[in-house]
C-alpha cells in the first residue's frame, strides 16, 4: 500500500541529491522543474489548510460555542481577502494590498513588539543564577545587552572588545558544532526519509 | 524560455562536477554508517543511547492532564517539510498521540504548515488505529491556524488562555515565536515541555519551560522514544560522523601546520 | 488617514494582551487568522497557480504541467478521510525533493565548509589562542552531543567544558534577541508616537 | 515579608509599564548618544565599498512589514551605499508582501543619491520558493523572472541586460530575519559559488559568525543596531540611528531587572523564605 509513494519519494529524492552534482544544464533545468512542481503542491496543501480552519472555526459557529461572534469575524475576513485577492490583486496599491498594510502588517509587527515586555517580564521572573552554566549564561547575556549598544562603551571602554571576543571565540566555536551537528542530523533524516527507513512521514501501522 | 542574446551561453555540459567529489564521499561514507548501523542494532537490540531528561516528563504531562480532564496541546514547530526538526516533530507526536489514546485524554495540535498538517492529521489517526483506539480519535484534533507566524501565535496564546490546556508541548523548529507560546503557557500553570533545533531560542524555552531538549537532543529524542533499533541506529550513525568529523578537523590542522595542506584543502574544494 | 487609525486600533488590542486576555485582543486575534490565511490563499493563486499553471496550460499547451497539477489534486483528497492514501503520493514526492535537496547543501555549507575552516593552521600570537580556543569548543561542543556513550571519563570532562561554550553561545544569543525584540517595540512606539498622535517630527 | 519577597513577587506589568516607559522617553527627549561601528559591519561595508562602479549586485530584501523595523532602515542604508559607488542593483525579494517594501526601499534611496530606474537598478518583485529561485537563478535569472515587477522584459532593462546567472554578478546581498539566509549560503554562496554579504535580524546575527570565520560571508549587518552603524558609515541619520537612544536604555532596564532579580532571590534565600511556586530555569532540568 505504501511501497508507491516510498517509491516516489525514493526517486524524486535520490534525483534531485544527484542531480547537485551533475552540472550539465540540461540536469539542471530538470532540478529546477522538480522544484517548481513542490510550489504547486504546496499552494493546493494551502487550499487544504484553509478548509481545515473553515471548518473548525465553522464548527463553532453552529455550534453556537462560547465565543462564536469571533469564529466568524475569521470566516468572513477569511473568505472576503481571499476572493477579492483572486479577484483584484494582491500587490502594492490593491484594496488586498492595503488591507494587508492596514490589518496584517500593524498586527504582526505589534506581536513581535510585544516579545520586548515578554522578554523583560521573564527575565527577570526566570533568569536564575541557579548553576555554573545558567550563571554564564546569564553574565554574558548582560555583558552582551549592555557592551553591544551606545552605553557601553560609556561604561567601560573595554566592553565592546569583550563582546567582540565573546562572539567570535566561544559563541562561534558553540555555533560551528551545532551547524556541524545539526547539518549531520539534517543530512541523516534526509537520508533516512530517500532510503525508506523514515516513514513517519506517510504515516505508520 | 526567454533568454537574452547577450547573456553570455557557454552551457554546461560536464556531467560530473569533479570539485564536488568530497561532498560525494562524505555523503556516502555517512549513508554507509547509516547501513552498518541499522544492521549491528537488528543484530544486538541493546545499543546505547545516553537517557535524555525530559522525556519521562512527557508521561508525566499525560497522566496528569488525563486527571485534570484537560487537554493536551502539542505545538509541532514553525517550519515545513525540509526542515529536520519538523520530522522530529513528527515522531514525537506519533509516539504521543499513542499515549494519549491508551490514556483518552484530548489532544489539540494546532499547525502552522499546511503539508505537516496533512502529514500530522496521518500520523495521529494511525496512532489511535495502532494501539486500538481509532474511535477516540476526534477529527479536527490536528488542524491549520495559519502560515503567518504571529498570527498563529495570536491563536495559539488564546487558546492557551481559554482552553487552559494541562500540558503543552512545544517540539520542532521554533523562531520568534518560542517566548511568547512559552510565557503565554506558564502563565496557565500548564506543564510545558520544551525541544528544538533552533539554538537562538532554547535560552527562552529553558527559561520558561519545565524540562527542555536541547538542539540535536530533540533528534536523540524522536529516536530514544520508539526505542526502535532502527532509529537508535541512526543517532549512532550520526555519533561515528561526528567523531570521524572530529578527527579529520584535527588530522588536518596538525598536516597543515606541519606543512602539509593536502587534506585541508581537499576538506574546503567545493 | 482612516488606515493609520485603524493601525492604531488594531496595535493597541494587541498590546491589551499585557494587561490580560479580553475581547478587543479576541477580535484582533481572529481577524489576523482569518486576514492571512486569505492573503496567503490570493498570493498563491497570483504566484504560482496561475503562472505556474493555468499560463503554461492554456497558453502553451504544455502538458508537463498536468503532473505537478495532478500532485496538487491528489492532496485534495485529504478532504475525505479516505482520500489520504491519495495524497500520500504528493507529499511523497515533496518531502522527496526536499530531502534530495537538503543532502548535499547541509554536507557543504554545514559540514564541509565548517571543518575546513576549523582546520586552519593556527596563527601566532593572541590570534593562535583565540583559534585554539575555537577548536576546543568545536572538540568539547560536539562531545557534548554524542550520544552513544555515557558522559564519564575524558568524555565527560569534553562534555563539561562544551556545555560551558554552549552556555556562552545561549547569552550571546539571549543579549541579541533582547536587542532584536526592543527594536521591533522602539518601531511600533515610533508609529503611535509619530504617525498616529504626530508627537515625533517625521 | 521582606523587601526581596516583595520585589520577586512584583506584577509582572510594573515591568511591562518601565519597559513602556525605557522606549518612548528617548524617542520623544533624545541625546543621541554617540554610535562605534563594530567590525562585522565595517567587513560588509568595505566588501560592498571595494566593488568597481558598474558592477552588477544581486539584493534580495527577504522580509515582511512585521520585522521592518530592523531591516528596512538596513536596505535603505545599503542601497544609497551602493548608489554612492554606482554599483548596478538587481533588486527582488522572496516574501510576497516585501513588495511594497523592497519598492519604498529603492525609491527612498534612489531619490537620496539621485538613481534612477532601470538604469542604475531594477526591480524584480516577489517569487515565491527559497531554494527554488536561488538554485533558478545559478542557471537561469530569466526563467525565475522573465519581467520585472513592472511587466518589461529583463532584455530591454539596461541593469539587467546581459545578466542571467550569479556569475555575471559581483556580489549578492541578502537582508533577511528567517532562514531565508540559510538557503543564500547553501545555494547562492555554497553551490555557486557568489560573493555573500548578509544583513540580518539581531536574533540570528550570533549563528552567523562561524560563516564570517570561514569567508561564506564576507559582512554581517545585524539588526537594527547594525543598521545603525551603517548609517553612521554612510553618513546619513535615518530610523535606525534615532531608535538608539531608546535601545540603550531598555538594555539597561532589562540588565538591571535580571540583576535585580537575582539579587532579590539570594536575599530572601538567606532570610530562609520558601519561595515556593513553579521554579524555572536551569539546564539540567
Amino acid at each position: 500500500m505504501r511501497r508507491g509513494p516510498l517509491l516516489v519519494t525514493f526517486l524524486s529524492g535520490a534525483a534531485v541529491a544527484a542531480l547537485f552534482f551533475i552540472p550539465h544544464h540540461q540536469a539542471q533545468a530538470v532540478n529546477n522543474k522538480l522544484l517548481e512542481w513542490t510550489l504547486v503542491v504546496y499552494a493546493f496543501a494551502l487550499i487544504l489548510g484553509s478548509m481545515s480552519l473553515w471548518n473548525s472555526h465553522a464548527r463553532k459557529l453552529n455550534a453556537r460555542a462560547e465565543g462564536w461572534p469571533f469564529s466568524l469575524v475569521t470566516l468572513v475576513s477569511l473568505v472576503g481577502i481571499t476572493a477579492l485577492g483572486i479577484w483584484k490583486g494582491v500587490g502594492e496599491g490593491s484594496p488586498v494590498g492595503r488591507i494587508y498594510n492596514t490589518v496584517n502588517s500593524p498586527l504582526a509587527s505589534t506581536m513581535f513588539a510585544l516579545l520586548a515586555f515578554v522578554i523583560a517580564s521573564a527575565a527577570f521572573r526566570a533568569f536564575r543564577a541557579r548553576s555554573v552554566e545558567a550563571t554564564l549564561l546569564l553574565i554574558t547575556a548582560i555583558v552582551m545587552m549592555i557592551g553591544r549598544v551606545s552605553i557601553g562603551p560609556l561604561i567601560s571602554p573595554h566592553l565592546p572588545g569583550v563582546t567582540e571576543w565573546l562572539l567570535d571565540v566561544p559563541n562561534l566555536a558553540a555555533k560551528r558544532a551545532i551547524a556541524v551537528g545539526v547539518g549531520l542530523g539534517a543530512v541523516s533524516t534526509a537520508l533516512k526519509i530517500i532510503l525508506g527507513i523514515e516513514r513517519s512521514y506517510l504515516g505508520r501501522s | 524560455m526567454l533568454r537574452s542574446e547577450a547573456v553570455d551561453q557557454t552551457l554546461d555540459t560536464r556531467w560530473f562536477d569533479p570539485a564536488r567529489l568530497n561532498i560525494l564521499i562524505g555523503v556516502l561514507l555517512f549513508t554507509a554508517f547509516l547501513v552498518v548501523n541499522i544492521f549491528r542494532a537488528r543484530a544486538k537490540s541493546d545499543l546505547y543511547v545516553r537517557p535524555i531528561a525530559g522525556l519521562k516528563a512527557l508521561d508525566e504531562a499525560i497522566g496528569r492532564a488525563t486527571e485534570m480532564g484537560r487537554s493536551v496541546l502539542y505545538v509541532p514547530g514553525l517550519s515545513d517539510m525540509s526542515e529536520v526538526g519538523t520530522f522530529a516533530a513528527i515522531t514525537i507526536l506519533y509516539r504521543l498521540a499513542q499515549r494519549i489514546a491508551e490514556m483518552g485524554c484530548d489532544l489539540d495540535v494546532p499547525c502552522y504548515d499546511p503539508v505537516v498538517m496533512t502529514v500530522l492529521d496521518g500520523a495521529v489517526r494511525d496512532a489511535y488505529s495502532k494501539v486500538g483506539r481509532p474511535d477516540a480519535f476526534r477529527p479536527g484534533c490536528v488542524h491549520y491556524v495559519s502560515a503567518q507566524q504571529m498570527a498563529y501565535v495570536a491563536a495559539v496564546n488564546g487558546t492557551m488562555l481559554r482552553d487552559r490546556p494541562a500540558a503543552n508541548v512545544y517540539m520542532g523548529s521554533f523562531y520568534a515565536e518560542s517566548l511568547l507560546l512559552a510565557e503565554t503557557g506558564a502563565t496557565t500553570g500548564a506543564i510545558q515541555i520544551a525541544g528544538t533545533d533552533k539554538v537562538t531560542q532554547l535560552p527562552f524555552f529553558v527559561c520558561a519551560c519545565d524540562y527542555t531538549l536541547l538542539g540535536e537532543e530533540l533528534f536523540a529524542a524522536s529516536a530514544y522514544l520508539g526505542r526502535e533499533p532502527v532509529q537508535l541506529a541512526t543517532v549512532i550513525a550520526q555519533d561515528w560522523a561526528k567523531a570521524v568529523a572530529a578527527i579529520a578537523v584535527t588530522a588536518a590542522l596538525l598536516l597543515a601546520s606541519l606543512g602539509h595542506p593536502t587534506l585541508a584543502s581537499w576538506l574546503r574544494a567545493a | 488617514m482612516i488606515e493609520t487609525w485603524i493601525a492604531a486600533f488594531l496595535t493597541l488590542c494587541v498590546f491589551s494582551f499585557l494587561y490580560r486576555e479580553n475581547p478587543f485582543y479576541r477580535f484582533a486575534e481572529h481577524l489576523f487568522v482569518g486576514s492571512a490565511a486569505g492573503y496567503l490563499l490570493a498570493v498563491q493563486w497570483h504566484n504560482v497557480l496561475i503562472p505556474n499553471v493555468w499560463t503554461p496550460l492554456t497558453r502553451g499547451g504544455d502538458l508537463v504541467v498536468l503532473i505537478p497539477l495532478a500532485l496538487g489534486l491528489m492532496m485534495l483528497a485529504r478532504i475525505w478521510s479516505k482520500g489520504a492514501g491519495i495524497a500520500r503520493w504528493s507529499i511523497a514526492f515533496y518531502v522527496g525533493v526536499y530531502s534530495g535537496v537538503a543532502i548535499p547543501g547541509y554536507m557543504q555549507a554545514q559540514i564541509f565548509a565548517q571543518l575546513a575552516d576549523a582546520a586552519k593552521p593556527w596563527p601566532p600570537g593572541a590570534a593562535g589562542v583565540n583559534a585554539a580556543l575555537v577548536f576546543i569548543g568545536l572538540i568539547t561542543v560536539l562531545a557534548y552531543f554524542f550520544f552513544s556513550l555515557p558522559h564519564r571519563g575524558i568524555h565527560g570532562v569534553g562534555a563539561r567544558i562544551g556545555i560551558y561554550f554552549l552556555m556562552v553561545a545561549f547569552g550571546a544569543s539571549f543579549g541579541y534577541t533582547v536587542m532584536a525584540r526592543v527594536s521591533l517595540l522602539i518601531s511600533r512606539v515610533q508609529f503611535l508616537l509619530r504617525d498616529w498622535l504626530h508627537l515625533l517630527p517625521s | 515579608m521582606t523587601w526581596a519577597r516583595k520585589v520577586l513577587s512584583i506584577d509582572r506589568r510594573i515591568i511591562f509599564l518601565l519597559v513602556a516607559a525605557g522606549v518612548a522617553l528617548p524617542l520623544l527627549r533624545p541625546v543621541n548618544l554617540p554610535i562605534t561601528v563594530t567590525p562585522r559591519v565595517q567587513a560588509a561595508f568595505d566588501a560592498i565599498d571595494a566593488l568597481p562602479a558598474g558592477s552588477k549586485v544581486l539584493l534580495s530584501m527577504d522580509y515582511e512589514p512585521d520585522i521592518m523595523a530592523e531591516l528596512f532602515p538596513m536596505s535603505v542604508a545599503v542601497l544609497r551605499h551602493c548608489f554612492r559607488k554606482h554599483l548596478q542593483v538587481i533588486a527582488m525579494t522572496l516574501y510576497p508582501a516585501g513588495t511594497g517594501l523592497g519598492e519604498r526601499a529603492l525609491r527612498t534611496a534612489a531619490k537620496a543619491e539621485g538613481a534612477v530606474l532601470n538604469k542604475d537598478y531594477a526591480w524584480l518583485g516577489y517569487k515565491s520558493g527559497f531554494q527554488v529561485v536561488m538554485i533558478g537563478i545559478g542557471e537561469n535569472l530569466r526563467g525565475m523572472y522573465p519581467v520585472d515587477f513592472y511587466g518589461t522584459p529583463l532584455d530591454s532593462i539596461p541593469v539587467t541586460r546581459g545578466v542571467n546567472a550569479y556569475r555575471q554578478m559581483a556580489m549578492v546581498i541578502n537582508l533577511s530575519g528567517s532562514s531565508a539566509t540559510d538557503y543564500w549560503i547553501q545555494f547562492a554562496q555554497g553551490r555557486f559559488h557568489a560573493p555573500l554579504v548578509v544583513g540580518c535580524t539581531a536574533v540570528m546575527a550570533t549563528d552567523y559568525y562561524p560563516y564570517l570565520s570561514s569567508k561564506q560571508i564576507l559582512g554581517l549587518v545585524g539588526g537594527m543596531k547594525g543598521a545603525a552603524e551603517y548609517e553612521r558609515l554612510i553618513d546619513t541619520v535615518g530610523d535606525a540611528r534615532r531608535g538608539m537612544d531608546a535601545q540603550s536604555l531598555v538594555h539597561l532596564i532589562v540588565a538591571l531587572l535580571v540583576i535585580l532579580g537575582n539579587v532579590a532571590l539570594f536575599v530572601a534565600r538567606r532570610a530562609g523564605e520558601d519561595l515556593g511556586g513553579r521554579p524555572a530555569g536551569s539546564m539540567t532540568r
